[in-house]
């Protein structure tokens, strides 16, 4: 079926500016306005945020939590993307954004809560401007095209004021792309000039199925029949995530619209917990991509061009290891809910034939115990 | 609160009391918005956004493009942050693109987030047969919704429900699924003063010998048939369910109990309709009082018919007074 | 909310081979070989498409349909496209198609019996390999492409063999693109290589919302980040319409895959016989897209430089009088449903419960008959 | 007959027994097609479709783009150019986004073609909870399929069932969807030598006392319940339903007539589920034969909780038992 088929392939203009060796890139059309400090603490975002995905991964295989989507390989882009963001916009997830969710200072154990079955997504969104997992593939891109334009509607665009120009920064991943409402998010974003960043992670895979699946050309072409730009990054270099969704956040806050990113990156474990990828994949493709690794990569800058000694790293690893330990223990003692707590939230005020259920809930409950 | 616009004066038609519920909705909370196809310029295919972007500006009153899963997605957007989108569904079977949105978001985002946020999303989707149209148009979708938890669904049967139901749904901080009786539309009546609580079912014909539960399109049809069976020397009383989700039983088990007969009313296919929820309710509250078994008048399990057809399907007075006659002769 | 968005306009490479005046224009891209006759012909079709469509107007005025959705001005891309077909060829309609209608031999009638209400579709679509109307907006195009999908499988596309390879022809309209369903065909059409040709009649509306309400970029663009060429005709022109599906198809036969054609044409009715444009539109756009009328440059062309004579066009008007003439006697005539029909067709074969139903109701209508 | 496999040996799992179901549907007609993400190399899953793309050819099993309504909308255009498609979603709460396309196309298709276009799709859905699993994985969306016109719907509870059921359905020239109790997958049990009819429901336990209906993941507690009853000495007849549209409701009302006590359990939502529509037409064709309400012991109107409250919000044997007692003791 699939001989006509192009594989997509990385575009000669994927945006890069650190190499897998760690060889810094100029490029005029997205420069980088950043410290070797700062760099520093993109290193210690990535370190901890795969800490905490490699700690997830052994609680699930401990039983304690039900399931796992890991991040491992994604760092760069989530965590470019994250510190691209201001504290004031807004963001919207997939289930898969854990190294988004650090950046915006969401604690891990409330993301592990969905997981671990203590919650059915669980935070408030308005704390962290960062909007709960959504697990039904697409949806959350229309829920960030409203939440763009209701910011239209506040005037939080183009003002000026960097206080008050709003962005909004929406995740997909490559599967997703196929989802209706993703391409419905497209015609809203463009048709109303919305101020919206789509980061479109491409990790190659949705579960078992290679992107070529869903596309014969690379998807940040896709976009443009949309009527608004896309581009393609290294996924895995945490700099060029920085530096092109800060540029497009900002085009987004000035009133310039929307934009798409393509990560081209590569999901290096499982789909989920529950996956086996070596049904479908090959360990030499997982090899090539170990080559590229996000993390690695900043490490040979910093030793290697920056002059940042042993004792930084140290002490990273230090921080990592009492990272560790908080999730481990604050996992296992996450509280179960109560329930009682079943009925809570379904309304805003229970409705008197819920209360009823309630009720019968609570005896039956009372009932059994007696 | 000058400047807010007066309950409607006279005789109003149910669109024009929709018309005028929205408008002051508009101008009571400026986080209210309209959106939908053609609720613009046009006014929207049956006209109740009439006038409102001429007076509320395109910022508030707006066509989306076409696409249903949008407009709802998108209105959860706009009530993230903080708004109180009103969506228009052009008609009953065009919501199903949206349904996705409509279960698997909209009515679980506050329960997901504990509660911090909430979505006061109404959506208006006029629905019913009996206005010879296609396919598609006269769908009785409110079902599939009064099974979806987090959903409120309501339905009015006169311009005076119309009016002050719609203003009520979008003051609600949970979305609400607002029927139109669209055959209705034009149906004129009085706008009471001061409006009933919304989830509550009302009587709206007391009597003694057999209970008919309507809503929406039907309630007219019932008490039509109400006055043919008091010809008869039958004494009918007949509620109007308003709420069908949260579902208002307490009114229909307390007639149940003093009738002993029930007869329920919709234009829904019959199998899963709300027809059952409500036997399957009754039959359990007022067991000891039931002279006859429940009887359910509805569409028949099939797609609406085309529109030649559509007299036959949809339930009417003579179908009604037979399932009066059969459960009281039972 | 409309500043930043730019209008649609008719692109300077729109292609056109006969002008408003009348004159044929060559396009070594889009050869069309093809003798006056046969122009001769497409001008018979688009007379007697309108003439259907015009008595359908009346006998909707006249209270004899329940609706009508007049395809006026819209003829030439229509008849184009329909006789692009090969018999074989499937077709996935709208509403709005009774002018592929027409080229697929479907009787009026059949299209008359859904909108006056006697039947919900009512035609055996592989009669005319012309699938039912569809009302529900975009669905159709992801049956073509599922039908695509099968003629793939049959293999029955790139033999070479003129009598085996199929393609499908989808309708859809410039509102209907902002559908998840109409780009989820495209992503299948595109990664599955499908023979497949999309017909974007954008006529400038969605009933009331102008097509900047979709897009801000002309619609053709749309396929290209799919993966796939697309390209705009004057929809009015219907030799460019016919020269440029018939291309688009014989590639679509040969495995080259899908093509978006949007036919830039103009809605020169309401919406349906339900609407009233002058709440939303000019009634000048109307004037300036009478001067593009469909018909009259056929005529002009077949008069001035083709010398066809009085006698021809006169041969054409009689004929139009008699299909009036089947059009409107032929509508009143129309048999209404007989009432147990209700059940007719829900199954292959009526389950025991709808069995009882349609005892129930045959019952109930013989104790009030009696 | 040859080349085709045999009906399964020994003790099987309901997932095997849908594997081998499936397998054989494929080797009896060239024109069945197997469809949907994942279902290919990784075999779906929960590997359903194990091995049948290697042994079958990506042209008939194969995995589509990530896209629910595009899974259904492809499978209609295959259905009208000749095949048998048979869709795979996923799990329960991603049938959503092809909602429309069930039940605005597929349903209605061969109606609409005056009954020139047979659609014989199978929509296979993994549902319902228990496996700890996180939102939008645990739900029992059945009711909105039975209230749709068009539509038939079934589900297994047993290997046996899994088996002949999966390979009627996929047989049958109408739509079907097929449910299957994902909790249930892994589950063993003898394969039948020969089907018994697809839309009967089947008694599994005769009883004498009372009657409890259970369909696909339930009608294990219910026997469970039926045993713990006996200790007890109550002796419980327990019906399988498996066809849940059409409805087959002459056994349960049959053995209704005997017992005069019914309890109908579902793990989907009360309100609307299938059980209202048991409960509705029970009352109607049993009414004097009744010594008590029909009672339902189903979740809750809420969400789907987090798994940690799985156990609480699904119907167990304690919360079935004591419908048990209320209807026996009323
Ligand atoms: C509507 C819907 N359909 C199917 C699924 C099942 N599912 C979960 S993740 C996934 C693959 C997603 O792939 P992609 O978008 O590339 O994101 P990734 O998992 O690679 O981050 C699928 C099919 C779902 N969650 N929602
Ligand atoms: C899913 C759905 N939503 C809404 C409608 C109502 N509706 C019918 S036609 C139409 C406009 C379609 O515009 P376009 O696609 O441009 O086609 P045209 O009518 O111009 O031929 C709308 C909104 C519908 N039929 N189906
Ligand atoms: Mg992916
Ligand atoms: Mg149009």
């Amino acid at each position: 079926m699939t001989e006509h088929v192009r594989a997509v392939q990385p575009e000669p203009d994927m945006v890069q500016l650190l190499t897998p060796e760690g060889e810094r890139v100029e490029r005029a059309d997205y420069p980088l306005d950043i410290t070797d400090e700062q760099i520093g603490q993109l290193y210690r975002d990535l370190v901890l945020v795969r800490r905490i995905d490699s700690e997830a991964v052994a609680l699930q295989r401990q039983g304690e939590l039900g399931l796992w989507a890991s991040l491992l390989g994604q760092e760069a882009a989530q965590v470019g993307a994250g510190r691209a963001l201001r504290s004031h916009d807004m963001c919207f997830p997939t289930y898969r954004e854990h190294g988004v969710a650090w950046c915006r200072q969401v604690d891990p154990l409330t993301l592990l809560g969905l997981f671990r079955g203590t919650s059915v997504g669980g935070f408030d969104p308005y704390t962290h401007n960062f909007n709960m997992y959504t697990v039904i593939i697409g949806a959350q891109t229309l829920h960030a095209a409203g939440y763009a334009m209701g910011v239209v509607r506040d005037g939080a665009v183009g003002t000026g004021d960097p206080d008050r120009d709003t962005a909004v920064l929406a995740f997909f991943g490559d599967g997703a792309s196929s989802q209706g409402d993703v391409n419905e998010s497209f015609v809203w974003a463009a048709a109303e000039n919305l101020p919206i960043v789509y980061v479109c992670q491409n990790n190659q895979w949705a579960i078992s199925a290679p992107v070529a699946t869903q596309s014969r050309v690379p998807l940040y072409q896709r976009s443009a029949g949309f009527g608004f730009p896309g581009l393609r990054i290294d996924g895995n270099d945490v700099l060029a995530s920085l530096a092109v969704t800060r540029r497009a956040l900002d085009d987004a806050r000035s009133g310039q619209g929307p934009t798409l990113i393509e990560a081209f990156t590569y999901r290096m474990g499982p789909h989920t917990s529950s996956d086996d990828p070596t049904r479908y994949r090959l360990g030499s493709d997982v090899e090539t991509w170990k080559l590229r690794d996000p993390i690695a990569r900043v490490r040979a800058y910093l030793s290697r061009s920056a002059g940042f000694d042993a004792e930084f790293f140290a002490a990273i690893d230090e921080e990592s290891e009492q990272l560790a330990v908080h999730v481990r223990a604050g996992c296992r003692a996450l509280p179960d809910p109560s329930p009682e707590s079943l009925f809570d939230h379904v309304f805003v005020e229970l409705p008197e034939d819920l209360r009823r259920q309630r009720a019968e809930f609570a005896d039956f409950v009372a009932s059994v115990a007696s | 609160m000058t400047g807010l616009s007066a309950v409607p004066d006279g005789l109003t038609t149910m669109a024009k009391a929709l018309n005028a519920g929205l408008r002051r909705t508009l101008e009571e909370d400026p986080k209210v918005v309209i959106m939908g196809e053609d609720v613009g310029k046009l006014g929207g295919v049956f006209r109740i956004t009439d006038g409102l972007q001429k007076d509320f500006g395109e910022a508030r009153v707006f066509d989306t493009p076409l696409a249903e899963a949008g407009i709802i997605g998108t209105a959860v957007g706009l009530a993230i942050r903080g708004y109180r989108p009103v969506c228009e569904i052009q008609f009953d079977g065009f919501v199903f693109p949206g349904f996705d949105q409509i279960v698997n978001q909209v009515g679980r985002m506050h329960n997901r987030s504990a509660g911090a946020v909430k979505l006061p999303i109404t959506i208006r989707i006029p629905y019913g047969g009996g206005i010879g149209a296609i396919e598609h148009h006269s769908e009785s979708p409110e079902a599939y919704f009064t099974h979806s938890p987090g959903l409120k669904v309501v339905t009015c049967a006169t311009p005076s429900d119309a009016y002050w139901m719609i203003r009520q749904a979008v003051a609600d901080d949970d979305p609400v699924i607002f029927f139109e009786p669209k055959r209705r539309y034009w149906s004129k009546g009085e706008v009471a003063a001061q409006p009933g609580p919304l989830y509550r079912a009302r009587t709206v014909r007391p009597g003694r010998d057999l209970t008919v539960l309507a809503y929406g399109p039907m309630v007219g049809v019932a008490l039509e048939v109400a006055e043919v069976a008091a010809d008869e020397g039958r004494d009918l009383e007949v509620i109007d369910l308003r709420s069908l989700a949260p579902l208002d039983t307490d009114a229909v088990i307390e007639s149940v109990r003093r009738t002993g007969h029930l007869v329920i009313v919709h234009e829904a296919q019959r199998t899963n309709g709300l027809g059952a929820e409500i036997a399957a309710r009754v039959q359990e509250a007022a067991f000891y009082s039931l002279e006859a078994p429940l009887l359910r008048v509805t569409g028949y399990d099939t797609p609406y018919p085309p529109s030649r057809l559509e007299e036959e399907w949809l339930p009417n007075v003579d179908r009604i007074l037979d399932a009066v006659d059969r459960s009281l002769a039972y």
